[in-house]
């Protein structure tokens, strides 16, 4: 983060891949060369993305930390901001300012098995944990990958997901709310196919990212299955502008989001009133 | 008065007519007159009448449509005419609220009593209405000045909706006359000779003071639109910095929503924080609807608004 | 006759007068200036609307805001609009317009309302002819950016 | 590769623009737009190697906008559309851009600002186009079958112009018989020829045609929809039948003033007007020795304006029958002026002087008085010639009067939403280009229900309503532009402005999902946009032309010019 | 330092004198409003006024300030940071309430990551603070909030008006600074003038607060927000003319070719403050925005920062609220309510 923190670095855009009709991935590289060694990050934090003149938006970094020069970001396009992001080509430049708030705890799950569960635009911020767990594969116990999205069409990171199906330690369960003509997969949404999967709780840490309704339903399945609420972990979305912790936009109680978050144990949003609402 | 105020909120709130009444109460002291929602019998003493009930309390008859069932709101002439707006724009059905007009004979400015007493308003314990004078207490005495000197600029001129019927009156419905010495529109007249480049100037520097807190816009009665224009991303019309183009573009197109609307409430230029003079926009604007096309808004309840309406024969410099 | 060329006399100032001209009417008649190769000052943009009652106050605002120098709306005459009533409702939102605009401190030339058929391109010329020499003589409506 | 790629295509058109307009540097301009993917300069855009030029780089650029610098969209436009359709791109995703008429052809002697301006207008051009979206044209199909308003000449004549198409007419006649006004006639002008001989054959083609149904004794109590698909409900003694039509054709005539109070009429019994001596006189009654008529009663007042046309030729052709019937009786017209306009009126004109009718001209400021306590025996008018009063005895007064609207046109018009004039007669769309139909699609006038019409007037009136209101059904579909407007019903407050200034009557109140919210009827809409201005939550936009795409461009202009410049 | 003495009639001629140093900023009025703002010179300055009305945080916080510039030359964008200040300044005129208002902020802009903006201007400004007078305005309960409106800490010199004279106690070396440049006006103090000139004590209705947190607390789901809220219009005077109210808004000005990132004052009252580009709004309703405000002083604020409550008790609010919200009724209604469960 450069000092003054609203000032943010320049970076081009490198690769646009496309993941679904709204949703495309951006891989951006820092023209500062210098910067391009020295920024680091952890998994799970965010970066506020300007594409000036219209705009800043906080986006997850779904890249993860063990990959070096490059930032990927999952953008979906929903805003003035993002719309605008998505008329962006390859060459051209955005502003990076980050790495901003908190991270996955990724020292508290060392040797745990770890259950990862997305919907949807959800699965961008597990990515990086999960690459980076992938990475350091020897400090961390099973990995379990539970994912679904509306239809075929909306799955990202489609070519990942087939890797990490053919990787031997990786259990991986993809599921769709509608199939059509080219799903062979399982069909339903994600809480119930968690509930068939019934991964056990003993020494699990689970993650979980989603729409909220998903998330409500998915962490009373997990509290069903005996997992206790501080090994459940989410990071939440709140509209968010400045990020770091000054604009009182994204407060949950006395924490915010954009600073004390995005990530939070469930324990901890038990704690605070009205975190649950949201 | 008050007494018979309570008597028919009570009444109404026993009966179950309305859920609500929308009143005037007294605030933590007593120069301090606060909108005042009673929904309770108990509450019904808060209700206050006098001189110092300056807001208009039309705009809260928009809230009674996401609280459920009926809201009664107490309405001077002046007030009234949102009331009927309200009605032309079909913002609210006439059955949808109890209306209690006040037989209001004008409202003191705390400014102008301020200036013409020579003592802050937090001395004043209260105001009462003696025929053409109001009587002060301030303190242990009692000190009585000239209606004319104080009187809320809207009231040298106030006018009621011709034909409205109330539910109930407290007190006979009558235009309060006064002789104000001089044309409604003189504060607009006075600007309106000076040169192009005088009145530029002259509003330039009211826009650049204004800090964009939409308390003009969100006390004033016609702006009701779910999602303002000016709240809108896309297209974006306004951006958030109070700069000067941005304020300019906001007072002018408000100004312009506010043609065949406004009813001269005066409310946006009295709540605002910056002493903007917007009377003295919003009183061109009516002047040149009445002008061009003989049109008062809030008056009668059956006519088209000018600017949804033409006539063959309108006047056409444009040729 | 429109003036020939356009001259840049005087301080060089050359004012960005923005015009709307309605599809049925004013557009033609500006086509119909082209045709008869009418040579007019080149300080006239033209936006096409289906009538000049689709012009919302709130455009002449902007545009005189974000610091163009000069507004003009175009349309048919009264009584010839392809929609009957639409340049009705221009005129009265003209009306209008000019008054609040002149109180507010902005020239009443540079706000404009004209009625051009499709028939009337000598008329189209003359309008834009006259309308650059008085927002010329009026000068800047915002201090231009040096940038600029 | 990014959502939105326009596509601009600059045109030389031989030297038109490329002559003044320094092409390339527009092209050079317009590559660092936003969005913008490919630029091409071609000599003619619209010539055949020009529009295929377009239609590669659609498909090889992928192309989602098109913007095209070159002449007036009012010549190519349809040309560029069905080219970019023919590539897959969907029509309305194309800008026209003119840099010809309204550029290089005005700006000869300044290319340099010539150029800068050509530049600003491409600006201008892809600013809106970032924005177009993409719109499907609203078809709806047409009910093969149409009705006719007014059993008089007109609708008789409209009726069986459209039924011998093939087409399936509903007449509706308030009247208990058809026939209209022409009916109280006894003779016509000028053959004499007796009223029956013409009536009779239509009323008989009217009744027997298979595909024409009258409604006899029968109002129309209410029109709902649009063009193709109009239900009509037709009252008739107490109960009502609903009738679908595609078109409609208001034929409901004119009536005759009687007027009450001018010249003694309504006091003195023998004061008639045209009509009340053409019944009572001509059915043998015994006729009077000294007749006199007086024109322009009622007309040409400041009240009512307009002169009724034909009402002289009325007044000339029952002074002829007088003296035909009476060479003695003294027949004499007093008028302002005769209108005996065309070959035949002012031949009969002639031949009533030839008769002895003698014709006094009188100054509307001293108007004739008709002298007698109970029943009118002379008229006193100032000779304007002589310059001296005189006193005509007279037996009888005939009234010459106009003809006036109907007093329950006011009803009718507000069911189809048409207008009327300042006169009360049903105003056309446009005096001149279209005389015969209103402004609102489908719905068409004729006969004296829009001015006062001759028989020989309202017979061709009718054939050509009757052929305007056979398109639509013979179409058998309505194609409308995709410039209608739409109410975002998230935003739309209802205040009502929308549903007071459209001149169609395209829009209404109705509850929504959010609540009460204006809604459009597409085929209704003509897309003037007149609402999107009158609608201060900007919840009414309109396709094509909707606020971001014009406020783009006009940030597009302003860009730089301020701090804080266009958007 | 000793407590020194300054004639009030020199009191210009020192500002003055600092005016040629330093940019002078001090509470003068225009159109009725007072505000803090440069003057040219002292003649400026109001001298009768209770308080400004927009607080003095506008100097530090400003109501709209350009953060950087960009522009886009071909493809590549340069940024150029914007200097908050070119002089250095003095702000005469402070009342205690808004000095104690500027260390709430501190917390904010000054802690974790520090706002280089807010920094740099705290740091080179100097406050004159001026006691305020007795008796104050009746609004006015910023002892209630433990304030002392004749306390010196926080600024960097204290006038205290006694009369024709004033009692001038200089807190920091800045201080130090200012006073040394117009030394001879600084005379000491007598025994017997230290002793008879003592500034008047203010009084003011106070009301025990200590119990506030936890029983705000305690109405999280409590139907008082919902009834309390209807007269609120939603408008921003309360927080815009609020010393301690610290949100803003980052938006850009100018176009994709070059243009301004400006922050900006912003309100959580205004209804899309929290709305999320989904459509989704944690706080739809006045019922939860307002309860969210005075939660944000009476709770989160200290259990975040670890202060006192965000509120310096300046009555800016109760006096220019449309509504007639009254901050002191609201603490009283939430003292008044018996706490219900935990």
């Amino acid at each position: 983060m450069s000092d003054n923190i609203y000032l943010p670095w320049i970076a081009t855009i490198t690769e646009v891949r496309p993941e679904t009709a709204d949703t495309s991935t951006f891989v951006v590289t820092f023209d500062d060369p210098q910067l391009r060694e020295s920024f680091t990050y952890l998994p799970g934090q965010f970066a506020e993305l300007s594409n000036f003149g219209v705009g800043e938006c906080p986006i997850g970094i779904a890249s993860s930390p063990t990959w070096a020069g490059s930032l990927e970001f999952c953008v979906r396009a929903v805003g003035t901001v993002t719309n605008a992001i998505h008329d962006l080509d390859v060459g051209d430049k955005l502003g990076v300012r980050g790495p901003l708030g908190n991270s996955w705890p990724i020292e508290e799950i060392e040797g745990k098995d770890l259950l990862f569960i997305g919907g949807g635009i959800g699965l961008p911020p597990l990515r990086s944990l999960i690459h980076y767990v992938l990475d350091n594969r020897e400090r961390y116990g099973a990995v379990e990958i539970i994912y679904g999205a509306r239809s075929p069409q909306d799955l990202v990171y489609k070519q990942e997901l087939k890797q990490w199906e053919e990787q031997p330690d990786v259990d991986l369960y993809v599921t769709v709310d509608a199939g059509d003509g080219t799903w062979d997969g399982p069909v339903g949404f994600v809480p119930p196919f968690l509930r068939e999967i019934n991964p056990t709780p003993e020494n699990k840490v689970a993650f979980t990212c989603g729409p909220p309704i998903m998330i409500k339903l998915v962490v009373e399945a997990l509290e069903e299955m005996g997992y206790a609420d501080a090994n459940i972990v989410t990071t939440l979305e709140m509209k968010m502008k400045c990020g770091v912790g000054k604009c009182g936009r994204c407060n949950i109680g006395d924490r915010y989001v954009c600073r004390d978050g995005p990530v939070f144990s469930f324990d901890q949003l038990r704690r605070i009133p009205g975190a649950l609402e949201a | 008065m008050q007494d018979r105020l309570h008597d028919i909120v009570r009444k109404l709130l026993g009966e179950g007519t309305i859920e609500y009444f929308i009143g005037y109460g007294a605030g933590s002291e007593p120069h301090r007159v606060v909108p005042c929602f009673v929904t309770s019998d108990h509450e019904v003493e808060r209700l206050v009448w006098g001189p110092l009930c300056l807001q208009n309390l039309s705009k809260y008859v928009l809230q009674a449509k996401d609280l459920e069932g009926k809201a009664g709101v107490l309405v001077k002439g002046c007030d009234t005419r949102a009331i009927v707006e309200l009605l032309k724009q079909h913002q609210i059905e006439r059955e949808e609220v109890v209306v209690i007009g006040v037989a209001c004979q004008g409202q003191v400015d705390p400014r102008t009593l301020e200036e013409v007493l020579g003592v802050p308003m937090e001395q004043v314990q209260g105001v009462e209405d003696a025929g053409d004078q109001f009587v002060v207490t301030i303190g242990e005495d009692e000190r009585t000045v000239a209606k004319e000197q104080v009187l809320l600029g809207k009231c040298l001129y106030c006018r009621h909706p011709s034909a409205f019927e109330y539910d109930f009156t407290l007190g006979e419905i009558v235009p309060f006359s006064i002789d104000a010495g001089e044309s409604e529109f003189a504060m607009v007249e006075e600007l309106e000779r000076l040169s192009v480049e005088e009145r530029r100037a002259f509003w330039q520097k009211q826009f650049a003071r204004c800090i964009r807190c939409n308390a003009c816009r969100e006390v004033c009665y016609a702006c009701y639109c779910k999602e303002c224009i000016f709240d809108r991303k896309m297209p974006r019309w306004l951006d958030k910095p109070p700069l000067l183009s941005e304020n300019e573009i906001y007072h002018l197109i408000r100004a312009v929503h506010l043609a065949g609307r406004c009813i001269d409430c005066r409310e946006c230029e009295r709540v605002c924080p910056m002493n903007l003079p917007l009377s003295r926009l919003y009183k061109k604007v009516q002047k040149d609807i009445a002008e061009l096309f003989d049109y008062e808004a809030g008056i009668e309840l059956d006519e088209v608004p000018p600017l949804v309406s033409f006539e063959l024969d309108d006047q056409d410099p444009f040729m | 006759m429109a003036v020939e060329g356009s001259e840049t006399g005087g301080n060089g100032f050359e004012p960005k007068i923005l015009m709307f001209a309605c599809n049925w009417c004013s557009y033609a008649g500006a086509d119909l200036a082209g045709v008869s190769r009418l040579q007019m000052p080149a300080n006239c943009r033209v936006i096409r609307v289906m009538c000049s009652a689709r012009v919302r106050p709130e455009f002449v605002i902007t545009a005189l805001s974000k610091g163009l120098d000069g507004v003009v709306v175009l349309g048919c005459h009264p009584g010839d609009c392809h929609y009957s009533e639409g340049n009705y409702f221009t005129r009265r939102r003209g009306l209008f317009l000019k008054k609040l605009l002149e109180y507010v401190g902005i020239e009443p030339e540079r706000f404009q309302v004209r009625w051009v058929s499709a028939s009337e391109g000598a008329k189209f010329a003359d309008t834009v002819a006259e309308v650059t020499r008085q927002v010329k003589a009026l000068g800047p409506n915002r201090p231009r950016r040096n940038a600029q | 590769m990014p959502k939105t790629r326009v596509g601009v295509f600059v045109c030389h058109c031989g030297n038109n623009i490329g002559g003044v307009v320094r092409v390339p540097e527009v092209v050079e301009d317009a590559r660092h737009l936003p969005n913008v993917v490919c630029v091409e300069d071609n000599l003619y855009t619209c010539s055949e190697e020009g529009l295929s030029s377009i239609k590669e780089q659609i498909a090889e650029q992928n192309l989602s906008r098109v913007v095209v610098a070159s002449c007036t969209p009012r010549t190519h436009e349809p040309l560029f559309k069905e080219a970019c359709e023919e590539a897959g791109l969907n029509r309305y995703l194309f800008e026209f851009v003119n840099i010809r008429e309204h550029c290089s052809w005005v700006h000869r002697h300044d290319p340099a600002r010539a150029t800068e301006k050509a530049k600003e207008l491409v600006r201008m051009g892809v600013a809106k186009a970032r924005y177009l979206e993409p719109q499907e044209e609203f078809e709806s199909e047409v009910f093969p079958a149409a009705l006719v308003v007014g059993g008089g000449v007109a609708g008789m004549t409209a009726a069986l112009s459209l039924a011998n198409q093939g087409i399936q007419v509903y007449v509706v006649e308030r009247e208990e018989k058809l026939g209209g006004l022409v009916r109280e006639l006894r003779t016509l002008f000028p053959t004499e020829q007796d009223t029956g001989e013409l009536l009779s054959p239509l009323m008989e083609q009217v009744r027997g045609h298979p595909q024409i149904t009258v409604y006899l004794g029968s109002e129309v109590e209410n029109v709902e929809g649009f063009i193709g698909d109009f239900q009509v409900t037709v009252g008739s003694d107490g109960q009502n039948s609903e009738l679908q039509v595609g078109t409609v054709i208001v034929a409901t005539g004119a009536q005759e003033l009687r007027p009450s109070g001018m010249y003694g009429y309504s006091t003195l019994p023998n004061v008639v007007t045209q009509l009340e001596f053409e019944e009572s006189f001509k059915s043998g009654a015994d006729l009077p020795p000294n007749v006199v008529m007086i024109n322009c009663v009622g007309a040409r007042v400041p009240e009512r304006t307009y002169c009724g046309r034909f009402c002289c030729s009325t007044a000339i052709k029952n002074a002829i029958w007088l003296k035909e019937q009476d060479p003695d009786a003294k027949v004499s017209v007093l008028h302002r002026d005769v209108m005996a306009y065309g070959v035949d009126i002012e031949d009969s004109y002639r031949g009533a002087m030839e008769l002895g009718v003698r014709f006094l001209r009188y100054d509307i400021q001293n108007p004739p008085q008709v002298l007698g306590a109970k029943r009118a025996e002379a008229v006193k008018v100032q000779h304007q010639l002589m310059g001296k009063e005189v006193i005509l005895p007279a037996d009888l007064v005939v009234l010459t009067t106009p003809l006036v609207p109907r007093e329950d046109s006011e009803r009718l018009s507000k069911m189809l939403k048409v207008p009327l004039g300042t006169e009360g007669f049903f105003l056309e769309a446009h005096l001149k280009l279209r005389p015969i139909e209103f402004s609102t699609d489908g719905i068409y006038v004729c006969g004296s229900a829009r001015y006062p019409s001759s028989i020989p007037e309202s017979v061709s009136q009718a054939y050509a309503a009757a052929a305007k209101a056979g398109i639509p059904i013979r179409d058998g579909s309505v194609r409308v532009e995709a410039i209608t407007v739409f109410c975002d019903e998230r935003t739309c407050s209802a205040c009502g402005n929308c549903v007071e200034v459209c001149p169609f009557g395209a829009v209404e109140l109705e509850e929504g999902k959010f609540g009460r919210i204006a809604s459009v009827s597409v085929a209704q809409c003509k897309g003037c946009g007149c609402c999107v201005a009158a609608c201060p939550s900007g919840a009414m936009q309109q396709r094509g032309f909707d606020d971001r795409q014009l406020l783009s461009m006009i940030g597009a202009l302003a860009e730089g010019m301020v701090s804080g410049g266009g958007r | 330092m000793e407590r020194k003495k300054l004639q009030k009639s020199d009191l210009s001629r020192w500002l003055d004198r600092i005016a040629q140093e330093h940019e002078l900023i001090g509470p003068s009025e225009d159109d009725g409003v007072i505000r803090f703002q440069p003057v040219e010179s002292s003649a400026e300055i109001a001298v009768e006024f209770a308080n400004s009305l927009i607080p003095p945080k506008s100097l530090f916080f400003p109501a709209v300030e350009s953060l950087f510039s960009f522009h886009k030359r071909g493809k590549d964008i340069e940024l150029e940071a914007t200097e908050p200040l070119d002089r250095d300044r003095v702000v005469f005129g402070i009342r205690n309430c808004d000095v104690q208002s500027l260390s709430l902020l501190d917390y904010v802009f000054g802690q974790d990551l520090e706002d280089v903006y807010y920094q740099e201007r705290r740091a080179r400004t100097a406050l004159i603070a001026l006691a305020c007078p007795t008796p104050p305005r009746s609004s006015c309960f910023c002892t209630t909030f433990g304030i002392d409106p004749l306390s010196s800490d926080g600024s960097d010199v204290l006038l205290t008006d006694v009369g024709d004279v004033y009692l001038v106690d200089v807190v920091t070396e800045k201080g130090e600074g200012l006073v040394s440049l117009a030394e001879d006006l600084f005379p000491g103090l007598t025994d017997d003038e230290a002793r008879q000139l003592q500034p008047r004590p203010v009084e003011m209705k106070k009301v025990d607060i200590s119990q506030l947190r936890e029983k705000v607390e305690a109405l999280w789901e409590d139907e008082y927000w919902h009834k309390m809220s209807l007269p609120c219009l939603g408008c921003g005077i309360c927080t815009y003319v609020c010393p301690t109210c610290h949100c803003f808004d980052i938006v850009d000005v100018g176009s994709t070719l070059e243009g301004e990132r400006y922050r900006c004052w912003d309100s959580c009252m205004y209804s899309d403050f929290a709305l999320m580009a989904s459509g989704e709004n944690p706080r739809p309703t006045k019922r939860e925005r307002i309860r969210n405000r005075y939660f944000h002083k009476f709770s989160t604020f200290p259990s975040r920062y670890g202060s006192g409550y965000a509120c310096v008790g300046c009555a800016r609010c109760l006096i220019h609220c449309p509504g007639g919200m009254e901050i002191t009724e609201v603490i009283k209604d939430i003292l008044a309510k018996e706490s219900i469960s935990e």
